[in-house]
């Protein structure tokens, strides 16, 4: 208990002193423009929580990054079980999420800005740059399952339901939420910076480029602050899902317990 | 001091200048010619951008001298106080609604059509929303401003295409869709809309600005710009077909589509002198619809050179 | 079961060549031999999981079906609790869940994790999580059991009370069995019969012993002669 | 050798039918703008590569990448080290590099454009986005160092210098190298990505940027190729490196062996 | 060697409770116990990796200075060849590189490993790394020896080998040493007294051995009846 308290200590203290760093920074520099001080972008953060549009700027950013991160999930974890079962498949694939892999987004990003509406940029892109995460993950699990544990579940007469319910399962589970924790966060970023070369009438990047280039530092930084505020809440509630995921399992794996012992 | 530094130096003061890849960057590119060479003294350096976005941030941070801008842009910079002043107004407004299918004939058969406008905040953007604001029209109601597609470039291939019916535009693209679809006619001239509710003749869309810091440091080369600019405009415009080559050779756009388009550019060369009027006309219609739209408040006598 | 001349190789390493041995329909034998000579490859073609690359793997009548196999290291489901691990593997011969329950309580019990089924294999000792495999491999009905050195890892207390108990339920219903093992001691005071792999074309030694299991005793003169000969061979080998 | 060459010919006939899809697709499209054909994208590419500020271009791209990437790697050791050594400095860093990482790259960029000239923007923004990666690998390696390895050195009575050089060292390059891999990779994207909305006068992002707006969609891909390759050629390098020091460890391994066995 | 009253516990888990035991200067304890009964723990004791919670354990003369620590896992450096992890251990005690070399080749020779010294750890067998955690520990000049179930995954040839070249070694200069085992026989073949865990106050069972260690045999009665009373010990424990 008391170790917890001195690590809550060092770590709220030194983000206290980022804080007044800033400030400092803030009243040395003495330019609204270059780095504008606490207040103002408090106030700032206040001007936008409150204005209208903001509950649709946030939530429509919001929506396209779930959107896409659903998408990319169901999908590549459907491929990815194609690739893992087939090594044609995978072998086929490859070339494309290699390439996937190593494109800039942001060559992704203004192509997209050419081919589709500015709404459906982010989505697109987030799609492009999350999809081959994802999928290498779900063909890694097939990779890593252990063939030893098939060889058992055959000689110990499993049913194909038990194998797939009790061993395939269970084996692609950690692939399954490493890569969908790496696709969600990826997914912030590549939607925000989207949106930040595309400008959508709504949405936090746009918000942000039209910030910087009206010269509102302050809301720059009050919209970035927004941002890691959604990836944090988002990591949150990521989390909060597996780790209830988790307990529902327990609980089940307990009601196939012989009586209530 | 600063002129005694000037004396001092042999080497020639070279001014960093931007233009857009688009009309602004048109009428300089005389500038461009011998290297850039105005005369021993000074050296222009022409950097093209895609977007004012890139420009903005580098007048800020003192790696520009000089810029061609939207009008707004050069007030909302002022306000945020960045040190730049307008030299000259260099483009009037050449703004069209253009409708590609006939489906409607003049500006009173706007109303409930969606019309195409490019990116958010542009000129075009904010000329529209002035002109529905002064007819008492809603956006969105009366008729719906669309900017699902940013690229001006983009539309009008849409437009060419027959995919969108109505949009908004400026030159050059205005004469690139009327060459290329002959069904396409353009449905309202945004200047003509503009003079009947600002009793102003036409409206400065382009300005050209110095930073404050290069103007006091270097009078004489800043004249020497100015006055290489203004020859720049007149040159252009009485040679089109030679400044479309020199606009493609230094990567604003390709001569094909350049080179028509220019007699229609309303390119001008204004000194702030002369201009200051008009301009602060415009800014005053512009803080009627939308303060923020030139940064809060319109700009004083300050601005200007 | 019988072994036909049966040969297989990993690369140049030829572990058995037209190799035979028999065991008798539900007797015990026990395997010893050096690690790397084959015993768990011998186990593998007995299971039908590894074919040979020449001769044949000969089942008796009565030994069709399926076998029991105690792998060299537990694998058990990671993600199963102790009690599931036993009781998935009931599921073809126990249709009625309570009776499945049952007889996975009962070989639990006799491992002595009774107290332990709702524990994840990440939470058990090497020792306990041989003893579910274990209690896995008795559970399971078959008509051969397969033992790849089953009582390794465990402490020597409880090492000699599973002995104890292996027999009673084998003799409860005698299978088919080979039972690989490190430990000569345990090999002559287990198998009907106890085979020295370290040759790949036949068995270093390889006899027959006719003391009756229940009167065996470690103390006794010719099992410890019929162990000093084992650990000859091994030594040998 | 046999499975080898029908893995390549899948791999090559996958390639060759992403190509095919491509021009097809740019056939039925018909649209120079929208997505060009193969033939065209080829000659810009050629067109490109042989235009003289070619080479100035993805020269001051490969400058601006790899200069960053050393300052990070040198810089997050560093610091990394201290903190693996000081669990006090390692909670004090903390709140830096939580935020740091939930940051959306293209805030920082927006702030950096109006902080920095525009040189220097792609140089500061890969430092902030690539920093945390090579930091946290770094810390993670004092964690993952084995204690009981440590328990032998002292034991056994190793000096401090053999302790470094035996036991610390090695333990920690496993993690260098898989955070240098990784911020490679992430060096380039955030390099190209800051070009792109800041276009300097030479390098690759701007010029992909440039090429958009003049709706030259042909040279939007030759440069995405001319992205794809550098990202490719970086990661072979390093991988060549580490091949190498692997190979340069294994001969002074061998000379430390009592005479040339 | 002598512990004094020591207790040590981990969380509720009392390993020992004003334990005493004293090892006679210059002889070798073996200690055999079931496993968690602390064996582990008396040798970090000793080696002073663990500082008691109470109690002492004292040095006699001559036990002062080095340890080497046969630990219960290998801990090689991965990185390192099998000879330099012999060799790294030296460095203190033999400044000169050659003699440092001579001295680490003849260890390595005598574990059969000379063939591999240019092997890492990861492309050995597990009974060969660690044959040179035994070479390491034997090289490593000290006046004390821990051996943790030194022989534990090797096989029974090897075994009795690995045994026999101990007790040669030892007997070259007799130090200090406390020698833990799974394995009673083993127990009482090298231990001049033999000390069974299983009660955190006190031993199990301790007895001395007063047959010479070279004349010993496995066959010898006296000897198979201490190892009967050890197995006892243990599955009573
Ligand atoms: N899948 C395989 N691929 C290549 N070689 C193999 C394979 N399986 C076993 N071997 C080799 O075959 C030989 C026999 O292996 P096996 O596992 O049967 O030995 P074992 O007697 O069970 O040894 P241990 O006592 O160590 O378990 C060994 O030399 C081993 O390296
Ligand atoms: N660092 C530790 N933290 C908590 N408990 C420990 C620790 N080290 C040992 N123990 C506990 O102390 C007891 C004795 O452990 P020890 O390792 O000495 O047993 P052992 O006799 O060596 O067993 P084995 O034969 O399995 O090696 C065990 O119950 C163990 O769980
Ligand atoms: O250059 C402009 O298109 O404003
Ligand atoms: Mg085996
Ligand atoms: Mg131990």
């Amino acid at each position: 208990m008391k170790v917890r308290t001195k690590r809550n200590l060092v770590v709220f203290g030194s983000s206290l002193l980022l804080i007044v760093i800033w400030q400092l920074g803030a009243m040395v520099l003495d330019s609204q423009i270059l780095l504008p001080q606490v207040g103002p972008v408090g106030k700032a953060l206040v001007a936008l929580a409150s204005s209208s549009p903001f509950a649709l700027h946030v939530g429509l950013t919001v929506s396209r990054a779930l959107e896409s991160f659903f998408i990319i999930v169901i999908s590549a974890t459907f491929l990815g079980i194609l690739a893992g079962g087939s090594p044609f498949f995978s072998l086929f694939v490859k070339p494309l999420i290699v390439v996937l892999k190593a494109v800039p987004v942001m060559s992704i990003i203004l192509l997209a800005f050419i081919w589709f509406s500015s709404g459906t940029v982010p989505l697109f892109s987030a799609f492009l740059m999350g999809f081959p995460v994802m999928f290498v993950q779900i063909e890694q699990a097939f990779l890593h399952m252990d063939k030893n544990l098939e060889q058992m579940c055959d000689l110990y007469d499993f049913s194909t339901s038990l194998k797939i319910r009790h061993y395939v399962i269970p084996s692609l589970v950690p692939f399954f939420i490493t890569g969908a924790r790496t696709t969600l966060s990826m997914v912030w970023k590549v939607v925000i910076a989207a949106e930040v070369l595309t400008v959508p009438r709504y949405g936090v990047g746009g918000q942000m480029h039209l910030a910087q280039v009206q010269l509102d530092t302050e809301f720059v930084l009050s919209w970035t602050l927004v941002a890691i505020l959604l990836t944090a809440l988002g990591d949150l509630a990521f989390d909060g899902l597996v780790a209830l995921a988790g307990k529902l399992k327990k609980q089940l794996d307990k009601r196939r317990l012989p009586c209530d012992l | 001091q600063p002129m005694y530094e000037e004396r001092l130096s042999n080497e020639p003061v070279k001014a960093n200048i931007a233009v857009m890849a688009g009309p602004t960057g048109f009428s300089s590119v005389a500038l461009s010619f011998n290297d850039g060479k105005i005369n021993d003294s000074v050296v222009a350096e022409i950097s093209v951008y895609p977007s004012p976005n890139e420009v903005i941030a580098r007048l800020a941070n003192g790696e520009l001298d000089f810029a061609c801008l939207p009008t707004n842009v050069a007030a909302n910079m002022y306000n945020k106080g960045v040190k730049v002043k307008i030299a000259a107004v260099v483009g009037n407004g050449m703004l069209s609604v253009i409708c590609s299918d006939g489906s409607v004939t003049d500006y009173t058969g706007l109303l409930g059509k969606t019309i195409n406008v490019p990116d958010v905040g542009s000129t075009p953007d904010q000329l529209s929303k002035l002109l529905l604001m002064k007819a008492g029209l809603e956006n969105g109601k009366d008729l719906v401003l669309d900017y699902s597609v940013a690229s001006p470039a983009q539309i009008s291939q849409m437009l060419i295409a027959g995919k969108i019916s109505l949009a908004v535009m400026p030159q050059p693209f205005v004469s690139m869709v009327l060459a290329k679809n002959p069904k396409a006619k353009i449905v309202a001239d945004i200047q003509d809309l503009y003079a009947q509710v600002s009793g102003m003749e036409n409206y400065p869309m382009s300005v050209f600005v110095v930073t404050d810091k290069f103007a006091q440091n270097h009078p004489v080369a800043t004249q020497s710009v100015l006055e290489a600019y203004k020859a720049s405009v007149a040159w252009v415009n009485a040679n089109p077909a030679e400044a479309g080559q020199a606009i493609e050779k230094i990567g604003i756009m390709k001569a094909a589509l350049a080179a028509p388009a220019i007699p229609y550019c309303n390119l001008v060369y204004v000194p702030a002198k002369e201009a200051k009027a008009q301009v602060q006309a415009f800014f005053a219609s512009l803080y009627a619809f939308s303060p923020a739209s030139i940064g809060g408040s319109i700009p004083s006598d300050a601005l200007y050179l | 079961m019988r072994f036909v001349e049966v040969s297989k190789r990993f690369g140049d390493n030829i572990v058995f060549d037209q190799f035979s041995l028999a065991i008798q329909p539900k007797t015990i034998m026990a395997v010893v031999g050096p690690s790397g000579m084959g015993k768990t490859t011998l186990l593998q073609m007995a299971s039908g999981l590894l074919v040979p690359d020449s001769g044949a793997v000969v089942k008796e009548e009565g030994e069709s079906g399926s076998v029991s196999y105690l792998f060299q290291e537990p694998r058990l489901l990671p993600q199963g609790t102790v009690f599931s691990n036993v009781e998935l593997s009931l599921h073809k011969a126990f249709p009625d869940k309570k009776e499945r329950t049952d007889v996975a309580m009962h070989y639990l019990n006799l491992v002595g994790l009774h107290d332990f089924i709702a524990y994840y294999p990440r939470q058990l000792s090497g020792g306990m999580r041989q003893r579910v495999a274990i209690a896995r491999s008795f559970a399971h009905p078959s008509a051969v059991i397969l033992m790849d050195e089953p009582f390794q890892s465990l402490d020597i207390k409880l090492r000699y009370n599973l002995l104890d108990s292996f027999v009673s339920l084998w003799n409860e219903s005698p299978r088919t069995t080979i039972f690989v093992t490190h430990d000569p001691k345990e090999a002559v005071l287990v198998g009907d019969s106890v085979c020295c792999l370290g040759n790949p074309k036949e068995p270093n030694l390889l006899f027959k012993i006719h003391i009756p299991r229940e009167a065996r005793n470690i103390s006794d003169s010719e099992l410890l002669g019929l162990e000093s000969k084992l650990v000859k061979a091994l030594v040998e080998a």
